[in-house]
């Protein structure tokens, strides 16, 4: 449920307002627009990492803002990708003159409204690039990846993408980067309960007791499929199998691992589930590095957890581990 | 500058903004179905954003039109960009021309396509052109020289089978494409609220 | 709900598994004790701060150890204070030669546990100082301080105790600087709905539609007191007002802030919510300094909130400031 | 070493535990109604734990019970070092005594005192003290010649209606104390299972 609130229709704006007003130290509000910049400066040439979608997921899109991280968020009305309008107005506060590179995860309305605003950067002669976060093999089969959306995975490829930038990378390779942090990401999730919008009585969907959804959407869209639930062990075989079955091919054993917690699954429940997810992903091999269990991407109040793995090869795991500071993630 | 027509497109904003506000949490739980369930919010969204651009704002129909698109579209999400752009591009292709049949006809054939285009959505994909390109067949099938709301009123129904049909559809466009075949069952929201702003048309007397 | 776990027996036993398979980079698990301790090694004259308590809280307790914080963490059953025995095994394996300082909720269960564990350990001729966390304003009267029980306000008093412990204060100082920030700190909270044990299937309070209960605990206790639910701006105006009206006597203005949420609260919420605090705050003549706005102290999936207020004078700003790292709380 | 007073306590043990695995829902209830809903949990897990530690121990009823109550403390939240430090305390008191009533009196009396130390309880507070007195004060009753299980049967009402009582007690001690005249209408959750634990010694056969 969505209790707090005064007028649903402000709930966007009165959001962003108190976001602002509690990290002040680390972003500001892009004046008559629906997004924060970073309030430390950058060198001007550097890559203007913009990232966005709809709100209702913090910490994406506007925790991710800060140092080492993504230059500027771009925030929507709940669950609703912003208008090409908030995003060029974001992105020519965020550009210096390295270019800008887009990144956010691949829903329709998204992806309709940062191709528009990309278009008119373009036109306006800001050098644009885009990667979309495809990392939910729930969504699309084998052969398709690049129609899969995001969800989780958003953590690993913003987290590589910013420390690209960070380092002064040009545009091209950024690009690259990101796109190779997801083309080497992949996430499943299971959910047990659906969320409420701010205003709406009823939850999106409803999950009757003794069962689970497989292959969540982080909007409050139901899973792919119903199954029964199971104890915590035989949930961390079934993410764990779904996600090898679509591993990415040939790559090092090292993995980055995030087990995120979608809003009000308990984090001790993410912890139990994990005892048995680290155990699995040692038996097939891989090489657990750095697991982040948290909430990270979420869904409102939406209950269930989603695994995402990310290959991280030489070039990708400097990247992960350099530093970064920001409301949701600090690393140092 | 045509006031006449001018006042259409705002009463048409109006009478829209009220059916849409009816229809607000039926189309959420429509979109719940196998989307994010916000599609009754948004498209009240866009309208009243629109009608706020259009207070006191003057100029032929479709400069109206498309300074109400452009409002729309900042509502955000796929039905504020797209529908937007529907509103937007009819206007560029209206102009200043008349509020005939043939004109209105070929405005919001050319809103459509560009729907298509920038969704890269076609019929049968379970979108709104579901429910708009079946209507423009139908505004199609009367003689050039019959009165546009005759024309619109009988084409209505065309738009409203068509938006009940995409229930036996498998969604290949916006968020519902994920889920396969959960899609099926449930009318696609998109093209159920084409059908209340085609039907407020009607309401304003052309 | 909780849903994601095996034997509801085993409950601690796998989560503190899981957690430490996950960052065993910061924390190593006690052997044969229910508890975590920092992996990076510290000066062996350097005070430990052992903090612990009932499971349900994460962060608190487990997530909160870790260089510039908690030198360890004994973890308790689901919202059970663990036992005496093994308060005493982790405090062992973590005292160095600068003596132990003990800092946790006060709560029956935990004051008895701790007592028993402290005398063990002085008569072993180990020195060991308890601050208790008496936060909750709703929980005891003014005058009667020093009996309320401990809520988010943990989160300063650690953060406070273990930057002194790190900068190498001794025991008689850590001990008066973590007794000072939990002088000056007051929380108070409104829940929403009730959290549901491991293993139960009815929540142990239920909200009805339109309430809300005031002065929650952090233990799926009911509040104080029920009330109608209020738009968001009279919340925080509810909040501030009950902390205003018991805070410390004659202090400068400024004041560390956490808005915390217990679990299955959003944190777009919390957002809209801390605009209003925030207002408020600065009407009120106070400086909010670093807010926090985040899941710091939970109950497991209740939904509710609590404000905490410390007032950082100069002698608890740089420590307040002081870097850390943590699973849940990292500053640099 | 008594074999028959041995087996008294491991009999017991296992009573108790069945007679609280029993009411474990019902004592969470009542523990969730100003507090954590936990005591139910505590108490199983405590008993098990003692059960545990005493598979295949030997020793004197006394010193059975101290092992049983060290176990018991593992269990951790207040109920865990409370009664723990009970079962401990009166099997120290018990020492390698009889177990007849004086001797079996002065150790629950020793138990309960030491719990109203650690706790800083006085009766009256809403505790499990305020099912244990008045069972000590009507065990103290009888002459004591008396057997034990008679006079244990013919106390246990008064640790029944102790603990019925403590509803319209406000709790001055633990969690429930927090919450003021909440704390009312609902008997003590601890106040409660004391009396399973002391009915269990009756199913013995002493
Ligand atoms: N790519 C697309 N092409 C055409 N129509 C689309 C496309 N994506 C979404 N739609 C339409 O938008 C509707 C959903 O709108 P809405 O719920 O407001 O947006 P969102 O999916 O961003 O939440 C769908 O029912 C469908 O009619
Ligand atoms: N200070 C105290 N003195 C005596 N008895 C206490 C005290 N604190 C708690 N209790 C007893 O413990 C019971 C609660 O036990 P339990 O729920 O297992 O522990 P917790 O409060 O740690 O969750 C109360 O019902 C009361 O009888
Ligand atoms: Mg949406
Ligand atoms: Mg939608
Ligand atoms: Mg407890
Ligand atoms: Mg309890």
């Amino acid at each position: 449920m969505t209790v707090l609130y005064n007028d649903p229709t402000h709930f966007r704006e009165e959001l962003i307002e108190g976001f602002v007003a509690a990290y002040g130290r680390l972003v500001r509000r892009v004046p008559d627009a629906s997004g924060v910049i970073a309030t430390q400066p950058r060198p001007r040439s550097q890559v203007a990492l913009v990232i966005g979608g709809g709100s209702g997921h913090y910490p994406a899109f506007c925790g991710y803002v800060g140092p080492g991280l993504a230059s500027a968020a771009v925030m929507g009305n709940v669950f609703a990708a912003p208008s090409a309008e908030q995003i060029y107005r974001v992105t020519r506060a965020a550009a210096g003159d390295g270019g800008v590179l887009f990144c956010y995860g691949n829903y329709s309305g998204d992806v309709l409204n940062f191709d528009l605003a990309e278009q008119r950067c373009q036109a306006e002669g800001l050098e644009v690039r885009t990667v979309r976060v495809t990392d939910d093999v729930a969504s699309a089969p084998q052969g398709e990846e690049s129609e899969r959306r995001g969800i989780a995975g958003d953590f690993f490829v913003f987290k590589i993408a910013g420390a690209s930038a960070a380092r002064g990378d040009d545009l091209e390779t950024v690009a690259r980067l990101a796109q190779k942090a997801n083309d080497q990401t992949r996430s499943f999730g299971v959910a047990f309960g659906g969320c409420t919008l701010p205003g709406q009585s009823a939850p999106l969907f409803v999950v009757e007791p003794g069962q689970m959804e497989l292959g969540l959407g982080v909007h409050g869209e139901p899973g792919i499929q119903s199954s029964h639930l199971r104890p915590a062990h035989e949930i961390a075989g079934l993410l764990l199998e779904t996600l090898l079955a679509n591993a990415p091919a040939a790559l090092p054993p090292r993995v980055g691992v995030l087990l995120n917690g979608l809003g009000s699954t308990q984090y001790e429940e993410l912890f139990v589930l994990y005892k048995d997810v680290h155990r699995l992903l040692v038996a097939a091999g891989l090489a657990p590095y750095h697991p982040v269990v948290a909430e990270m991407v979420t869904s409102l109040d939406m209950a269930g957890c989603s695994l995402s793995l990310c290959w991280l090869d030489d070039e990708l795991l400097p990247l992960f581990d350099a530093p970064c500071t920001s409301a949701a993630y600090t690393k140092f | 500058m045509d006031a006449v027509a001018q006042s259409v497109v705002h009463r048409w904003l109006a009478e829209a903004l009220a059916l849409m506000v009816e229809h607000e949490a039926e189309l959420g739980r429509l979109d719940a179905a196998a989307g994010d369930g916000d599609h009754g919010a948004t498209m009240v969204r866009g309208l009243r954003a629109a009608s706020a651009a259009l207070t006191g704002a003057t100029g032929s129909s479709g400069q109206l039109l498309q300074q109400a698109g452009a409002a729309f579209a900042d509502a955000g999400g796929a039905s504020g960009a797209l529908v937007g752009a529907l509103l937007a591009t009819a206007g560029q292709q209206l102009g200043d021309g008349p509020c005939d049949l043939p004109t209105v006809t070929a405005a919001l054939r050319a809103g459509a396509d560009q729907v298509a285009r920038l969704g890269k959505a076609q019929p049968g994909d379970k979108t709104l052109l579901d429910a708009l390109y079946p209507f423009l067949r139908a505004l199609a099938a009367p003689p050039p020289t019959q009165s546009l709301t005759v024309a619109w009123k009988a084409a209505l129904p065309a738009a409203e089978q068509g938006a009940a049909a995409t229930s036996s559809l498998v969604a290949r466009r916006g968020r519902a494409a994920k889920l396969g075949a959960r899609s099926l069952g449930h009318p696609d929201p998109g093209a159920v609220s084409i059908t209340y702003l085609l039907r407020a048309l009607l309401a304003t007397e052309l």
